[in-house]
């Protein structure tokens, strides 16, 4: 076995140890650098695995342990995973980065290594999802992934966090004991908790129409579960509140990578265990479809409503997870790959927004309303760049990676059988939609604003938005590139 | 059908309480009963997954050497309870320290009334 | 409230203890924050505890009809320097509090009925429970029963499946309660209360207490060391420890177990644990994927050396949980009094 | 055994019912106990000792004792208006 295949699991270790070593450290801005710097070297070492994965064009699994595939844990890793694990990394940096002065600020000076510690539990539960091939492994980082977010949003002093940090909670356990129930279910039915025994079970389990009904009840439980925990449109109550109070660095990282992990264990359900064939025949790829449909519109309606900046994007992640949800609902393989393009377009787009508006609201001394930050990109101008170019490639305009995830998704469309003229429709509908909260947003702070002192150069923030802005123009223009690892990511998955 | 039910009987005070469990959870307006909802609702998925691991006529699974896997009940079922209770009761304790902090900021466990003091709060800064 | 010409049983004690009362005169009578509170407490109780909080709103509106000033600004961020145009929040009339009760009442009585007959439905069809034939029992637990014994050492199948075959999960276990007890460091240490008053052991609690003590955490650390043998394991008797931590800190008083345990040395207890088992799990995993290296011998099934890594395991996670509980306890008392 | 195991059964889903609709909180969560210990035995009867004993301190044990810690902590109004007032 090559030495790159033990970098799945030497990451997730990796990370999750560096987390639990800052406690040891009693000089605060140690915290912070070390967990960049581990997150520095995962991202490293993820591209490594990813340029030799996607060269063989090959996935493998990884036994956790003495024992083979179903008595002991299992990860799995192909394209794909190394993918997502890659551009998860650079978000986390990126946005550890871009938010770090407002670490500093909003978190007590006491509280900073525990954040650090949680921020860093946070992406070890993430990378766990990515990779791991075990439903009930997956159930205990989402419990992670709950507990660090939770608090992630509660770091920041003020009365208003911790409110929403209850909510956000209470729907995350709520989630959670969803998919608890329903990873119960379905080991009731096959005994099986790996997913690649899980898939062979449901086979023969669909074939011999036996238990035909638990096996709905769990792919529907889990699928609740998860859209709750992703805040898909009708379940999204607690999102907006929770994103938009938490300091700049939870938000990004919250609303860019912690609903997509979510979202990565659905699509292994989707693909690795119920088999895309069930789900047509039991309509529940049209729900998804529909759900996303829903969401697409209705969040955006919401957005538009918003006098908050950090509220009107909160509300638009949710419109763009909807898109997720479109794509896997479309049920082909071009709608899956939409799907992940998406995951990763999303990822990147709307960390860098959170962190652009973040130095914008520093520039206008933490007025967080449209009219107070009049002129903020004036006197912010990367971060007003920042959030120009993530607004832009929301919208779709070309060459920018929102573009081309939406480019994707309407090609996917295209080729599905009753849902094209809705998908399209949605599509168009949802973008002027975006247009119309994100063009006002734009020119409000690039207008003329009352005067301020310009925000003083760091070079932390600024690279951090530069290589946002760059990733995303990347991303927008190598359009081809990256989907076709997708397809041989999802060909391998 | 009777006989059904008397045989599934775990099964059914298992979803019983986890419904219960659920609304409580997601409905109940006092957060001190909202914990309990939570706490009822894993306890209700362990009692299922409990019970599933029972074979009748098994015996605890400490085993002997050269045993049959017949003599005894399944234990992976109880090896995944006893990582659940842990990660229930360490979301319990988050929670409830979210409400104390709640306390002390509103002086009321309400969730409702929370709501109304925070945007009234919100409303005027 | 307090009635001190009768006696009271353990039980009314025990109530009035929870609700919050201090035992026997712990102050005057005469602070006015004590009568305000006694206020608010007659306020709740005749209004049942849907209505927690609606005195304090009460009394915030009638302030601001005075014309004082808000309380609560001081919680809310600095004030804006303009005051913005907000509209009012339109869902959240105090008026509507009661029909939202109402519609709270009737969707639970809905939802419940609608979840437990799909799920009483779903239960019918599933495997008859305690048959030895339905699918959970298969190759996997038949591996578990029978070759665990030579695979993993461990006499107790359960303590085998959760620290060898499937130890990542309870890693990421452990990975929980570390999350939650940092989380709850972060949300209730403060550092003021270093300048909390310690409370000395109650006499009947310590009496009693000073016996029990020593047998329960003697059964504590029996449970996690006998893991692999007999039924109990790393969780069950860390849990064990962690009630006798507690109990210890009720008998011998707050303040001795503070100065023996305080906060920042458990938690480098816990975090050295985790480390300990990261290591010794990350070893077995490397070695166990690449098939190379060294593998722990397993000794003789029965024995108390056995089970390889299995023992120290068992002490790490029993010290983790141990800890933890305490930790939670401690910061859940923190700034009493 | 078997009209041992229903009376425990439903005991439980009582238990859950009045703690959940009870008034008092104190008396939901002294219910609450009772439910985990009776969750317990259930536990030891369908031979998991491992869990029983977990359940009996954990849930009986841990967590009631936090939610007594809480409730006396929510109940305690004492010195928090002024903390808010400077």
């Amino acid at each position: 076995m090559p030495l790159t295949y033990n970098i799945p699991m030497f990451s997730i270790l990796l990370v999750l140890m560096s987390a639990m070593v800052i406690p040891f450290f009693s000089k605060k801005s140690w915290g912070l650098n070390l967990i960049r710097g581990v997150e520095v070297v995962v991202a490293a070492l993820s591209a490594v695995l990813l340029v030799q994965l996607s060269g063989a064009g090959e996935s493998f699994t990884y036994q956790m342990g003495h024992f083979p595939a179903p008595w002991g844990n299992l990860l799995r890793c192909g394209p794909l995973e190394a993918l997502l694990a890659l551009v998860f990394s650079l978000v986390m940096i990126l946005s550890l980065c871009a938010g770090a002065e407002d670490i500093r600020r909003d978190v007590r000076a006491d509280r900073q290594g525990s954040y650090c510690v949680l921020m860093q539990l946070l992406f070890g539960s993430l990378l766990a999802m990515i990779y791991t091939d075990d439903l009930f492994t997956a159930y205990v980082f989402i419990e992670i992934a709950a507990v660090t977010a939770c608090m992630a949003v509660v770091a920041k002093e003020s009365g208003r966090s911790v409110v929403s940090a209850i909510r956000y909670l209470i729907f995350s356990c709520l989630g959670s004991g969803l998919v608890l129930l329903g990873i119960a279910l379905l080991y009731c039915i096959t005994g099986q908790l790996l997913c690649s025994s899980l898939e062979q079970a449901v086979m023969e389990l669909v074939a011999t129409r036996t238990y035909s009904l638990p096996l709905v009840v769990s792919a529907l439980l889990m699928t609740l579960g998860l859209s709750i925990k992703s805040a898909q449109f009708p379940f999204h109550a607690w999102l907006p509140d929770a994103h938009a109070s938490a300091t700049t660095a939870s938000s990004a990282v919250l609303s860019g990578l912690v609903l997509k992990g979510y979202l990565i264990i659905l699509l292994k359900l989707i693909l690795r265990v119920y088999g895309p064939s069930l789900l047509a025949t039991t309509y529940m790829d049209d729900l998804l479809f529909l759900l996303g449909l829903t969401g697409m519109l209705f969040a955006s309606v919401a957005a538009l409503r918003q006098e908050e900046v950090k509220s009107m994007i909160a509300y638009s992640s949710s419109a763009q997870i909807s898109y997720i949800f479109l794509g896997l609902g479309l049920g082909t393989d071009a709608g899956l790959i939409a799907a992940c393009y998406q995951i990763l377009a999303h990822a990147m787009t709307k960390s860098m927004i959170f962190s652009g508006a973040g130095a914008m609201i520093r520039a206008s001394g933490g007025g967080h309303y449209w009219s107070q930050l009049r002129g903020a990109a004036r006197r912010a101008p990367l971060g007003g760049l920042a959030f120009t170019v993530g607004g832009l490639s929301l919208c779709g305009l070309p060459l920018l990676a929102g573009f081309s995830a939406k480019y994707c998704l309407a090609i996917a469309a295209l080729d599905a059988q009753w849902q094209t003229a809705p998908a399209l429709f949605g599509l168009a509908a949802s973008s002027v939609l975006n247009a119309m909260y994100y063009i006002p947003a734009i020119l409000a702070i690039w207008g003329r604003g009352k005067e301020g002192e310009r925000l003083p150069w760091k070079w932390e923030r600024e690279g951090a938005l530069a290589l946002f802005l760059l990733c995303n123009v990347v991303l927008g223009t190598a359009f081809g590139p990256v989907r076709d690892l997708i397809e041989q990511g999802l060909n391998l998955f | 059908m009777l006989e059904t039910i008397l045989q599934q009987r775990y099964y059914i005070t298992a979803v019983l309480l986890f419904s219960i469990g659920f609304v409580t959870l997601f409905l109940h307006p006092n957060l001190i009963k909202k914990i309990i909802g939570l706490n009822l609702m894993d306890t209700a998925v362990f009692l299922f997954l409990a019970s599933m691991g029972y074979i009748e006529g098994g015996a605890a699974p400490i085993v002997e050497e050269g045993a049959k896997a017949s003599q005894y009940i399944n234990p992976v079922p109880g090896g995944l309870v006893l990582t659940g209770i842990v990660v229930a009761v360490s979301t319990t304790a988050l929670f409830l320290a979210l409400t104390i902090r709640l306390y002390r900021q509103y002086h009321s466990v309400n969730l409702d009334v929370i709501l109304m003091l925070a945007w009234e709060g919100k409303a005027e800064d | 409230m307090k009635n001190h010409n009768v006696r009271e049983d353990w039980y009314h004690r025990f109530l009035r203890w929870a609700g919050g009362e201090e035992p026997e005169g712990a102050e005057g009578p005469e602070d006015p924050e004590r009568a305000e509170f006694q206020e608010y407490l007659e306020y709740i109780e005749a209004h049942g505890y849907m209505e927690f909080g609606a005195y304090r709103l009460m009394r915030f509106r009638q302030r601001r009809e005075k014309g004082l000033e808000d309380p609560r600004g001081s919680l809310h961020g600095p004030p804006a320097p303009e005051p913005e145009p907000v509209h009012p929040p339109r869902h959240h009339r105090p008026g509507k509090l009661r029909n939202q009760i109402l519609l709270y009442r009737v969707l639970s009585a809905v939802i419940v009925i609608t979840l437990a007959a799909i799920f009483l439905v779903v239960t019918m069809n599933l495997p008859l429970f305690g048959r030895a034939d339905s699918p959970a029992v298969n190759e996997v637990s038949q591996r578990y029963l029978e070759q665990g014994l030579e695979e993993t050492g461990a006499v107790n199948a359960v303590t085998g499946m959760i620290l060898d075959y499937r130890a990542f999960d309870t890693f990421g276990e452990s990975a929980v309660l570390f999350a939650a007890a940092m989380s709850t460091l972060l949300l209730l240490h403060s550092p003021k209360s270093r300048m909390r008053t310690f409370r000395g052991p109650d006499q009947v609690l310590s009496q009693v207490g000073r016996r029990v003590l020593p047998v329960i955490l003697l059964f504590g650390v029996y449970v996690v060391v006998n893991g692999h043998l007999s039924p109990g394991g790393g969780f069950s008797g860390g849990a064990i420890l962690g009630g006798g931590l507690i109990l210890a800190s009720l008998v011998l008083g707050e303040e001795r177990m503070a100065r023996m345990l305080p906060a920042p040395r458990t938690s480098k207890i816990t975090v050295t644990c985790l480390l300990a088992y990261g290591l010794m799990k990350g070893y077995s995993f490397y070695t166990g994927a690449n098939h190379v290296g060294w593998e722990v011998p397993k000794g003789i099934p029965g024995a108390i050396l056995s089970g390889g890594f299995i023992l120290p395991l068992n002490l790490c996670v029993g010290i983790i949980v141990a800890c933890t509980m305490y930790t939670f306890y401690s910061l859940f008392l923190e700034g009493e009094g | 055994m078997i009209v041992l195991e229903v009376l425990l059964l439903a005991f439980l889903v009582f238990c859950a019912l009045a703690t959940v609709l009870g008034k008092k909180m104190v008396s939901s969560i002294i219910i609450f106990m009772s439910y985990s210990a009776v969750m317990s035995i259930l536990w030891f009867l369908l031979e998991s000792p491992d869990l029983a004993i977990t359940e009996a301190a954990v849930g009986a044990g841990v967590t009631s004792l936090l939610f007594f810690l809480t409730l006396r902590k929510i109940n305690a109004v004492k010195g928090m208006e002024k903390d808010e007032e400077s």
